[in-house]
């Protein structure tokens, strides 16, 4: 099972690759966005961005090459690519809420079937981290979701209104599952891609969140 | 697309750069006084006829026939907004004869407004202005027993910003003085045509001296001046 | 005082940086995790029982036993001001326990509040939060049809930062990802000090590639740490 | 009267620059305020910010080091000396706004018996500038106007109440003329010093704004 979850969480981190094409500029939160790095060709084009300071965060360096003073936002030793330039939180946070990003590919604990993010916080539990996330919200100009189709214990995690604190305001473009790839238009969800390894009436039956299918609905490739 | 055409796809002449620009749109334009303006793009402008009526945001308007202050002679500019429009004698005679449209921001309050503008922050309280004839129509607000008023972001459709160096993503380097409005125009318009005296390939600037990202800059366009004498000069062609 | 004993007046051993804070006093401390802690400083803080009940600014509390949360582990801190402090276990505890208060800002919104506090503004206008919980209590306000919600600057009356380089004048240059919220809190405080790997000679820091200007530093300490495998480690003494 | 005139203006220069001291940050105004830089000695200590993006900012250059890259906030090509720094005219006016300049030195038109300023308007006269001024008014730490002590059709410039607009609520804490020395303690003006080639009776002849006269008045050395 643990070992379903890791396939499913690089299932989904290779279907977002595809979406980052040349000249992006992309911000990848915690979670399975970290994975999606290792599916990206260094050819691709797609600058990463960490809103500790850096544009053009490359691959973890080899041992004898970590510097601590060069980190990601998950805290782990980075490389600079060519053309990287550092700067400060509040300059990382100017670019990011001023709309100079073009893709946040975010976690996300509940998605609303409008496309609402909670992301931060569970009810009743302690709230004592929020990071950068609630910056990412409005800032980016898009928005995937890269999320489990169900939580641990198999509730759907796309669900009709939040039951989760909200994140904000601002709605997804994009939520990639596991089991299918939605877009988000005009605050309706619509079912964009299906995986090979499961059927329409398995996402009906796993989906609370209500969507429309698309009518050239198309298999999920990685 | 690849790496290789990422990076060559931003450069293009001052004609084709200007090109982009329409009638009657707003543009930030870098610079104190000549110091840091992109010359080789306002002599572009200067050329053609399509962008008329434009309103430019800068800290001045250059000097009389030199700098903004060729555009102005060239009939181009129906408003400027900036903080110091005393130092162009043409500029008091248009405005004066009116056919000029002059809005005076502190120099102060013009740089951070900018820097808002690109910064997503829709508008700040500062103390500059409180109590003034600059400050008529805005709305003041006490902060911890002092005054403080509300200033609004400035954004643009197009920025015209002058660096020293850029590399072929559009990373760039300032030469001393010549930064000043330049970074924070670089963040606040659509469209960011960055005139530079020199384009190197992608690894050269230092990351660490790198003052504008590349994701800011759209397009690239190498200067037609040089300098001589520490002055910039038009190039010999 | 001459020009050399300007130079050398701001040196300062780590104990004596420290017991120029007081007890109750709000810090501003530098890094993101531990890169970019004062770890000198903070370990100078742990020593001494005359400052305690501080109120910490800053994005997390390190971790567990390490960086800020070594002063959580010694009984230094009263109150947290940050983003995210779920990643030290201890300071969920001591929270869970009524021994810590916390109080919890969005990143971006606590790097642009620090700016704000350093640069003369009061409050600003920006969209993070917009409708969650953290914007309870916080004014809104629609500017072109959007919402935005209303932060105040932050100030403290010590700010505690990491860099990697100093002259002895006290400007100042960073390390790659190092230099996070160093900058901003540089500006926000009344007392700045600011804990270094290297003091070097005026003159030889390049003018352009300097952040911090020297004006903003009050006492410049030499790090007890140094990088071994890129980690750094106490120094041998 | 015009070499005349030029004395009083070197006059206030001499002053002013035996205020500023070791380690201060001070930005000069346009008008006598650029004159003060002649009279700094090096050794003194002072570092001269300017608005335009320079702290540390040295003497004119020769004119084959001139680079009109590196000017001052007049215009006029300038060097930068050792441990200077280059900053963005927003770095540069959050250093102003944020009480991070421990002197401005400015020029002025009018100053009220209360020390407020008006330096940037002439009533009836086009306003097509304003430049930094403003902003250097409430943001500095401490104000010295720099002024002769009439107009050139002899009219006072320090006045009772200012008739010209103003630069802000924020008062000067000392007024130069070629005069006397003023301070501006809790609103009230008091004369400090007075020089050698003036009396009391004129100084009170050509000063329409009320004011104190110290305990201890001097003589002003220059």
């Amino acid at each position: 099972m643990l070992k379903k979850n890791h396939d499913y969480r690089i299932r989904i981190a290779k279907r977002i690759a595809k979406e980052l094409t040349a000249g992006m500029v992309v911000n990848l939160g915690v979670g399975i966005p970290t994975l999606i790095p290792d599916f990206l060709d260094p050819n691709q084009g797609v600058f990463l961005q960490s809103e500790n300071g850096i544009l053009g965060m490359g691959p973890t360096p080899a041992d004898e090459e970590i510097d601590m003073d060069c980190i990601s936002a998950s805290k782990h030793p980075v490389t600079l690519d060519l053309g990287a330039s550092i700067f400060s939180s509040s300059d990382s946070f100017a670019m990011i809420r001023g709309g100079h990003i073009d893709v946040a590919v975010l976690g996300a604990l509940q998605v609303s079937e409008k496309g609402e993010i909670a992301n931060w916080a569970v009810p009743g539990k302690d709230i004592l981290g929020v990071g950068g996330a609630m910056d990412l919200v409005p800032g980016a100009k898009k928005i995937i979701i890269a999320i489990t189709h169900l939580t641990k214990d198999h509730s759907p995690k796309l669900v009709k209104e939040l039951t989760y604190p909200s994140s904000g305001i601002r709605s997804a473009e994009m939520i990639v599952t596991e089991k299918a790839v939605f877009s988000i238009k005009d605050g309706v969800m619509v079912l964009e891609e299906i995986a090979e390894d499961t059927s329409l009436e398995e996402i009906m039956a796993t989906t609370e969140a209500r969507f429309q299918i698309a009518e050239n609905l198309k298999y999920m490739h990685v | 697309m690849t790496m290789h055409s990422i990076t060559s796809s931003k450069l293009k002449t001052p004609e084709e750069a200007i090109d982009l620009i329409q009638d009657g749109d707003t543009l930030l334009v870098g610079g104190f006084g000549l110091c840091g303006t992109p010359l080789t793009l306002i002599d572009a402008i200067a050329m053609q006829t399509k962008a008329m009526n434009l309103t430019v945001i800068s800290n001045n308007l250059g000097e009389a026939g030199k700098g903004l202050g060729k555009l102005l002679r060239t009939g181009h500019i129906k408003k400027a907004v900036g903080s110091y429009f005393t130092s162009n004698r043409d500029a008091v005679k248009a405005w004066k004869n009116g056919e000029l449209e002059i809005e005076l921001i502190p120099q102060g309050t013009l740089a951070e407004a900018i820097r808002a503008g690109g910064a997503g922050i829709a508008g700040f309280y500062i103390k500059t202005g409180v109590g003034t004839e600059l400050a008529k129509g805005k709305e003041e607000r006490i902060f911890n027993g002092e005054r403080y008023i509300l200033i609004e972001g400035i954004t643009a459709k197009v920025a015209l910003i002058k660096a020293w160096k850029a590399d072929t993503l559009g990373n760039l380097i300032y030469s001393k003085s010549a930064r000043n409005f330049n970074p924070m125009m670089a963040t606040a318009a659509e469209l960011v045509i960055a005139e530079v005296d020199e384009i190197v390939p992608v690894g050269e600037l230092d990351p660490e001296r790198i003052v504008t990202p590349h994701n800011y800059i759209d397009v690239i366009v190498e200067s037609r001046y040089e300098k001589s004498g520490g002055i910039y000069v038009e190039k010999k062609s």
